[in-house]
């Protein structure tokens, strides 16, 4: 077995550790970084005796729904799914999320594909963790140019979802929804406070107990490779081929 | 009297016109890109698509080629292969209204054409851009007292009806029903639009209501006008469970249309070869 | 670990609390009179009854032994044969509050309970005597500009969450996937309730989703809460597509159940041998 | 052939020849009559080079409706269904009509079984045609105790459809919806005006050209018996049974 850890194996590794408590996790379009955690968190599961089940709306598979392409959303709303991933064009200090495109609103100057089901999955899913590989000042901002679904509501808005995390090729920060701000827990590998202070466009917290991201064991890296790539290349064969070589 | 109507391509293409609401599937639910590339040789104009509630190349394709004038979806992307470069550019230069939407909003304004009536409630959305630039929604606050929370904004989005929904599928029995497996957001474009049109890959001789579980899987055939045989008619697209994507022709797609140029030289060639 | 859990059918009785609102599917979509009668023989009192949308000999059963305060429903009625009699009687002497609807809006509170709004519009109904009696549902004015006739009266339906569901099916796959078919409003009873109970007829050693056709005939695992082998469930009740109605014993029913010494003898035989 | 024509084929037709220029008729629970009427309808439509959907609730063969029992009020709210049948406890001239009971509601005399979905199909069905065998003062009444479903309502209310027909062993009336009246327009054989004054409990104008059920004619008569008789046995067995001795 190659010992040579690679960023994404990482990356799944601590998205996986946030699953343990779930029952239920969905993972939409374009993530197989998610959607690995979320079978590699279920695989544990099994071994520890409890039961995971994972949504992956790109595969046919790992796809439960049944009821058209409405479920999904249906299915979040009635408060049937733990966890879910968003990303970003641009994220803010506030977990305010574009996912339109950077500019003043309609007047476009770069724009993305759209805000997708952010914009209800958002409010109604009690963990949703924010995902997005690049960490910058591009990606991470002060204040987003769109809001695609804000970061906190009103106290008049019903709202039993929201923020818990958000994860970057660099850190791991927990959002505490009081204070509306970011506070930073996890550094990658070889990344300072102060590397994450200068490439991140807004102002967070520092945790108490800040550590860093640790490896996955020799047992957990085993199981990614063997059982949950060869899952993986169903519905990601580009990313299974890139990673692994399957 | 044959139960439905078998129509040549070119009249299920001839039924839409100049400026009319569009049904387009999203990549997993059967795009009619042979249709749509049909409908792009024919110089259709001002088209208003309603995506369900996305689109990847189909939409991309139409924009480039000058068809449409609006639309209103919650994602246009070609998927791994990145942006949709026409949608893009055409929002950058303003030459589309693009009415910004989310998933389970364009799925409940069909639902409400669907049960006939005139609006439908939604949570979340609010404090969102996409709700403060959407003039045609509206916020009431909870008017039922035994229901929910009294002072609570709701968002309510109006229904709407496409004038014309396009699919492809796999099948169609001797009746004219529709296999579409639990692809059953294409029976919510069906109920909400007035016309409906489908290109199969071929006809099977047996009716589905035969049998209760070979029932379920399918769209019943009062919803359709008209069905026509078109082999390999999602290409580059999947049809769910019956063959995937043509990756390699996507990215060349993706590759192509990053320039108008690019574009306008992969359009001639794979519309008049 | 099973992916599911497997129940007797004694454990599935114990889930039904006194007082709790019970989901009751229609005689169309898998009565589980097995259930029933076992629920009957524990002695369940003050059950709200929600019928999606009527009920037939499973309503009248549990309204006979006295084990319900109130019933939602759009008719109690044994088909064929008659008049419910314990419904009919319960209702005359005012020992069951009845609340009275109609299909379509039994059908539309479930459904803003699957979407988590508070409530859903309905058109037809205003004018009714069924809508001058419901104090739960309410009247707006049209508040949307962009679709419908602003000055037009709009029904609000509350949502409604189910406590427990509990239905006959065919069979279940390894996976506690529950196969349905087309019986659909089992899929909107299950997304509208707390707690969702199965009582099957086998276990299949398969998984329906590992077919496209056979995913769009079951309602997927992840809303059922537990799943027992009862043979024959659903009898004297049909279980569409696999057996019909027991229409001698129905009828022996609806003749004895004229009387509540009628009710009770039969209740005594079929309860206790 | 048996030449004597029985009263259930002579409604069947009756109902049949109101049914030629829809596309699409359904029939609800507990209806053989019209059932058999919408597939008579259906096979002449064929010999006329027409197409007639019929949809049979209580049939599983000749239910056309996949996305479960809300399918048929939303395909009549979508205008898609252009004739119901609904039947009454009591019937009233202004074609209201009870199917809950007899009574003060909510202390009712005489509970029947409910008011189904008739509360929306009176609404937006097009043609809706009342059917009720028992023509008396006791079924048609001059004000019905309880309405599950109005005759008419108010302009601001959305109503595409409504009474269109009201049928009995006896007459057959038009509904007048500008006058909110039915006009006598059919008498069964035997029957005069007279008879029908004292029978309904509601008073109703004349039609100027009142005239007799006509028998179905022969061809008719051996359609319904030869091919339409054995389909309705398909989900009326005790029916058929009675009325064709199959």
């Amino acid at each position: 077995m190659n010992s040579d850890i690679k960023r994404e194996e990482l990356l799944i590794s601590q998205l996986a550790d946030l699953l343990v408590n779930d029952k239920h996790v969905a993972v939409g379009a374009a993530s197989p970084i998610p959607g690995a955690a979320a079978l590699l968190a279920k695989e544990e599961a099994k071994l520890n005796n409890k039961r995971l089940r994972v949504t992956i709306l790109h595969s046919n598979k790992y796809n439960n729904f049944t009821d058209g392409a409405r479920e999904l959303f249906d299915c979040a709303a009635q408060g049937r799914i733990d966890t879910f991933f968003l990303g970003g064009v641009q994220i803010d200090g506030q977990a305010n999320i574009n996912l339109v495109g950077t500019g003043t609103y309609p007047k476009i100057e770069k724009r993305f594909p759209g805000s997708f089901g952010s914009a209800l999955m958002y409010f109604v899913v009690p963990q949703i963790i924010l995902f997005r590989e690049e960490h910058s000042p591009r990606t991470l901002v002060d204040q987003v140019d769109f809001i695609s679904a804000p970061g906190a509501s009103d106290e008049n808005i019903y709202r039993p979802g929201g923020p818990k995390y958000l994860i970057t090729n660099r850190a791991l920060f927990k959002f505490n929804k009081n204070l509306k701000k970011f506070s930073l827990l996890k550094l990658n590998q070889n990344q300072t406070i102060q590397d994450i202070k200068e490439l991140t466009g807004f102002k967070f917290d520092i945790s108490e107990n800040i550590s860093d991201m640790l490896n996955p064991d020799t047992t957990r890296l085993k199981t990614l490779r063997d059982k949950i790539a060869p899952m993986v290349s169903e519905f990601y064969p580009e990313f299974t081929n890139r990673i692994w070589g399957i | 009297m044959k139960s439905f109507d078998e129509l040549s391509l070119k009249e299920i293409v001839n039924e839409v016109k100049d400026g009319c609401i569009l049904g387009v599937p999203a990549d997993y639910s059967g795009v009619p890109m042979e249709f749509t590339k049909r409908l792009i040789k024919k110089g259709i104009k001002d088209l208003k698509l309603y995506c369900l509630p996305l689109t990847t190349i189909q939409g991309d394709m139409l924009i480039g080629s000058g068809c449409v004038s609006e639309i209103e979806a919650a994602a246009v992307t070609l998927g791994e292969f990145g942006l949709a470069p026409r949608f893009s550019e055409a929002v950058e230069n303003g030459s589309i209204l693009i009415k910004d939407s989310t998933c389970p909003a364009l799925h409940a304004q069909l639902q409400a054409t669907e049960k006939s009536v005139p609006f439908m409630p939604l949570r979340g959305v609010i404090g969102s851009d996409i709700q403060k630039h959407r003039k045609d929604w509206c916020i009431i606050e909870n008017p039922m007292k035994s229901s929910g929370v009294l002072n609570e904004p709701i968002l309510l989005l109006p229904a709407v009806q496409l004038d014309i929904l396009v699919f492809h599928a796999s099948c169609a029995d001797r009746n004219g029903n529709i296999q579409i497996g639990r692809r059953r957001e294409l029976a919510t474009l069906a109920h909400a639009s007035k016309k409906v049109f489908v290109t199969v890959e071929k006809f099977l001789d047996t009716d589905f209501f035969e049998d209760e579980l070979s029932a379920a899987t399918c769209l019943p055939g009062l919803y359709i006008n008209g069905i026509s045989i078109v082999k390999n008619g999602a290409w580059p697209c999947a049809l769910p469970g019956v063959y995937p994507a043509d990756n390699k022709e996507i990215k060349k797609y993706s590759l192509a249309a990053k320039t108008k140029q690019g574009f306008d030289d992969y359009m001639n060639q794979s519309l008049f070869i």
